[in-house]
């Protein structure tokens, strides 16, 4: 089969088993919830300023919801070690990479999907910016912390206590998409600037680190 | 290799004792910020260590993964390791010096102290994967993560790069002022210390050769003694 | 010349070595397979005889040494020749068997008319809709090894199929890894019960401490 | 064995075996730094209302930090099952319960211990009312997470998806603790109001929670 | 009068059903087990046989039916007298041999003497400074058994201690377990080779489906 083939067909999978333990999915979705409510107990919402971190507050909420789903990304195919029947088959390592990073972005996006809406309700949060723009910051913030946090977690499979590693290695490594995320959300909710210069940043982000996976994952695959 | 081990533990020696009368004696003290300004001299010059060994690290890291070269994994680990010492000593002298200059320890939001954070923990967790990693090829997972840190650094760089910064600005190169005997001082200062991060990461280095074999050997011994 | 020399043999093992950090799980393994036979690998528990057939398959590359598979010694474009079957089942609990069958056949570029026809060498059922994770451990080790014959492998290796398996499932298994042996394909099997192949057999291999120690076409009697 | 000595050994072992494998705390403090970090890039320690929030922002930092590290309570007595070693023992459940409440008690505090000046070096805290509060609301805000998260650890023990279980059970409980910490530790670095009620209302958590911990921690042990 | 009849039997099962969510792994046994003799439990995979020793150990409470042991039915409070094995090592990887034995002799009250005597007792060396993660299967498995009978025991449970250890092992412990046996200590060993205890046991007891469907004194020839 094809690369592309491959890649429909391993996603396909991951979509079907998912949709099969719904649980899993409604597990995160409550987490996504019980995040926004715990942020929102910590953070007096009727505070003034509320649109100022509001940025700030839904990425870090976002990044903690999507490391704990990115951990279990790998999860599913390392009982009964079906990881390596996909190693000893013919199939190039890419494709897995890519259906696994796909999942993931789906996943998340659909977590960021529940999560905003409560977020706006309880901020009190309205878009002085141009508010289109918030939908290639989305698009592209996801996909920077899915891109590497899918590659760190398959490199985490190969250490000790795997859970926690996955955020020592992505944490750093993520701090300027981080920033570009933050700042570039603040500056259309506030819309005081422009938050070109921030899309670019996470642009260019992506297109570096979405190119280095794909060179190295087939490594780190084999690196037993 | 021993001879020149010993030669160059002696220029080091040297160089550091002549850097240290130089930096705290010999060279003028500032006008504006007093003394303090002294430590200056170490910590301009660390940070340039540290950047040159995590550049070497970079490098040894892609040679690694091109020719499989253990030794160019062990010139890795090294540098890695002692330049996360030299960036260690930025980032305490940093807030040392900003403390009774700025009135803070901290300047966030600036790209200097940011970068060098950044680069540290990239490091830091550059290291941590290597002591946790069961596989059996940690060379080749640590090598991609140290092209991953390398690669973001950059990004880093210019994320930052959007704020004003409150740190000076670069003085080599940069168009900046300097007082020329200051300038000096610091190029001794360096030299002592690129000297000892040479010496550190050659007795590190020569530790690991060392620490490998016995490995090897101890593997050996304690699989004669399972198969009992 | 010297390639048609190889050809004749299925594994060719010169100076392997395999190190997990400081342990080192193969320590200087040498020897020859020929082709079309069936092997039993013997030897105490961590002698090595997993990590052996996980280098044979590819999954783990030997720190030093080569090994050459079917006259080459980049298994990675051989892979579609071989077949592997390790303790943990390598499916998915959650799919039922003949949708693992079929994920595995794409990735084999195997038509998916063959995934049946495996399914039926096992002595199962391919209709049979029950997930895999519901399978009792014998049925699952069929399937398993219906996996792993998949794309009718040149070498087929097997890592303790028996273990833990009742005693009427291990006899069925046996019958069913003469048949192979007899369509003159290569086999390696790991276990710690060779009297169940003592009959079919041509091969006992003893391994002890990572290496190869003794070769002898009858079983030693201690240890029938 | 009494009691209390079964408590204490029982916490000896895990201290000591804690201390045998020092990269795990270390790996721990180098996670609790990279979320001052993090927290530092996405809410911009420069902007005044970002130090408002300085309260909700730490204690929030310290929750996801102990439930990484509460996560892994269990973790050692599940490998190898050791757990049931305990329980087939004729000692009594309680002490297992309070030897891992302290040992987590301790850890937390650790990690703590080293976010706090991070915080305040990043986000140019002062306090405003009296300093010496901020003691007692560490203590008993830190065992308000610590007892109910080592209940709740052993109860996910029992279900699917562990690592996700634990939030979704901790985080609803713990809104009045958090509710209390927050309030407490903003009104000592405002010194606008008195924090005396919100520390009543740890207190009170905390005594009520301890009690019914112990009280159905057995239940919770053999609940098989 | 019938206090003195129960005495006489070990173990007494009345009806036991187990029942796993909608899954009955226990479907129904009603067996008497006289003292002092060593028994041998046989079926397939899935037959039942571990959640049978499980619940005679306490470690699962009977859905329906009750099960005495010793005479009692309140098994908790037996515990002391009781010794389980479980097919994992239930014992902390990162301690030695005797920093574990010492720990689990405080539980039971053992003085720690005790402890060496159990390890001399599996033919290991007290003072071993290895830790137990680093020992050979077999080495584990006999370690474990160490533990089983630190408590000098009057029943023991045994789950699979012969799976995956090596034909050496495996005969060293079964003259281990003749000694026991000898003591009129009352054994019961679940495992897929009876063969290594045929000339030991007193009687094979063989599962199916749940159920004990025969008892007999001599090893089925199909099973040898
Ligand atoms: C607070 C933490 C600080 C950190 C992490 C830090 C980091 C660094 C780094 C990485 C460099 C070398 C980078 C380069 O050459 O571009 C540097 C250079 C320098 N630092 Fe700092 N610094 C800190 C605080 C300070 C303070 C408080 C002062 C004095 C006011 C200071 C004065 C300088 C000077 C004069 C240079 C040389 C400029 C140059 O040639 O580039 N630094 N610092
Ligand atoms: N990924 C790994 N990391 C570290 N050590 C390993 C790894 N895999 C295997 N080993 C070690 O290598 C040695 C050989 O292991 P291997 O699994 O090949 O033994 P084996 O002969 O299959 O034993 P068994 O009969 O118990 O399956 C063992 O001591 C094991 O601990
Ligand atoms: N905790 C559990 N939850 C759900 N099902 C379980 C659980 N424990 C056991 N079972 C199921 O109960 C049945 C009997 O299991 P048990 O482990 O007693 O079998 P066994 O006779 O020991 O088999 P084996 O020889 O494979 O060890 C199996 O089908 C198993 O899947
Ligand atoms: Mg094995
Ligand atoms: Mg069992």
């Amino acid at each position: 089969m094809s690369f592309l083939e491959i890649t429909r067909a391993t996603l396909a999978k991951d979509i079907r088993l998912e949709w099969r333990s719904k649980d899993a999915i409604n597990a995160m979705l409550f987490f996504a919830l019980l995040v926004v409510v715990i942020f929102s107990f910590a953070f007096d919402p009727t505070a003034e300023e509320s649109r100022r971190i509001a940025g700030g507050l839904i990425w870090v909420a976002f990044l903690f919801a999507a490391v704990v789903a990115l951990n279990q990304t790998w999860a599913r195919e390392l009982r009964n070690q079906v990881l390596d029947a996909y190693r000893v088959s013919p199939a190039p390592a890419n494709p897995l990479f890519l259906a696994k990073a796909f999942g993931n972005f789906i996943f998340v996006s659909v977590l960021e999907a529940v999560m905003t809406p409560l977020f706006v309700a309880f901020y009190k949060l309205r878009v002085l910016g141009p508010a289109w723009e918030l939908i290639p910051i989305a698009l592209l913030g996801t996909w920077a912390l899915v891109i590497n946090g899918t590659f760190f977690a398959a490199i985490s499979l190969r250490t000790r206590s795997r859970e926690i590693m996955l955020p020592l290695l992505l944490f750093p490594i993520s701090i300027p998409a981080l920033l570009g995320m933050v700042n570039a959300t603040t500056a259309v909710l506030t819309g005081e600037e422009s938050a070109r210069f921030w899309i670019a940043l996470l642009m260019a982000y992506d297109v570096v680190f979405t190119t280095a996976s794909l060179l190295m994952f087939e490594l780190v695959l084999e690196a037993e | 290799m021993k001879r020149g081990f010993t030669l160059l533990a002696l220029v080091t020696a040297l160089l550091l004792s002549f850097a240290l009368y130089e930096a705290l004696i010999a060279a003028p003290t500032e006008q504006t910020m007093g003394n303090v300004q002294r430590i200056f001299y170490y910590h301009v010059p660390s940070a340039w260590t540290a950047f040159v060994l995590f550049l070497i690290n970079f490098v040894s890291s892609i040679v690694y993964l091109i020719r499989r070269n253990p030794k160019a994994d062990i010139l890795a680990l090294v540098s890695a390791e002692v330049g996360v010492v030299f960036c260690t000593v930025v980032i305490v002298t940093g807030p040392i010096w900003a403390r009774p200059v700025w009135g803070i320890w901290w300047a966030p939001g600036d790209i200097r102290l940011t970068t060098t954070l950044v680069l540290w923990l990239i490091y830091i967790s550059y290291l941590v994967l290597r002591r946790f990693s069961t596989s059996g090829r940690t060379p080749v997972i640590a090598a991609v993560v140290a092209i991953f840190g390398a690669l973001d650094v950059p990004l880093v760089y210019f994320s930052i790069w959007f704020f004003r910064t409150q740190h000076p600005s670069p003085v080599i190169g940069g168009g900046g002022s300097l007082d020329p005997r200051m300038a000096r001082v610091l190029l001794i200062n360096w030299a002592a210390f690129m000297c000892l991060a040479w010496l550190l990461s050659w007795t590190r280095y020569e530790l690991e050769v060392a620490k490998r074999q016995v490995e090897e050997a101890q593997a050996l011994e304690s699989l004669l003694e399972g198969s009992r | 010349m010297a390639e048609i020399q190889l050809n004749d043999y299925a594994v060719t093992a010169d100076g392997v070595v395999k190190q997990f950090g400081r342990f080192a799980a193969l320590r200087g393994v040498t020897a020859h397979f020929a082709a079309g036979k069936l092997y039993v690998i013997l030897g105490d528990n961590g002698a090595g005889k997993s990590t052996l057939l996980r280098t044979i398959a590819g999954l783990a590359q030997p720190t030093r040494g080569t090994i050459s598979v079917l006259g080459t010694t980049s298994i990675k474009n051989l892979r579609a020749q071989i077949g592997y079957m390790a303790h943990p089942s390598l499916l998915y609990d959650e799919m039922s068997g003949i949708e693992n069958l079929r994920y595995f056949a794409g990735l084999y570029g195997v038509p998916e008319a063959r995934c049946r026809e495996a399914i039926e060498a096992v002595n199962l059922d391919p209709d049979l809709e029950r997930l895999v994770g519901q399978y009792s451990q014998g049925m699952r080790q069929r399937m398993s090894l219906a996996r792993a014959i998949l794309n009718d492998p040149k070498l087929l290796l097997l890592d303790e199929p028996f273990s833990n398996v009742d005693f009427r499932s291990a006899h069925e298994m046996a019958a069913l890894l003469a048949k192979i042996r007899d369509r003159r394909e290569t086999l390696f099997v790991v276990t710690h019960q060779p009297g169940l192949l003592q009959s079919i057999a041509d091969e006992f291999v003893y391994m002890e401490a990572g290496k190869i120690t003794d070769r002898s076409s009858k079983l030693r009697t201690t240890e029938q």
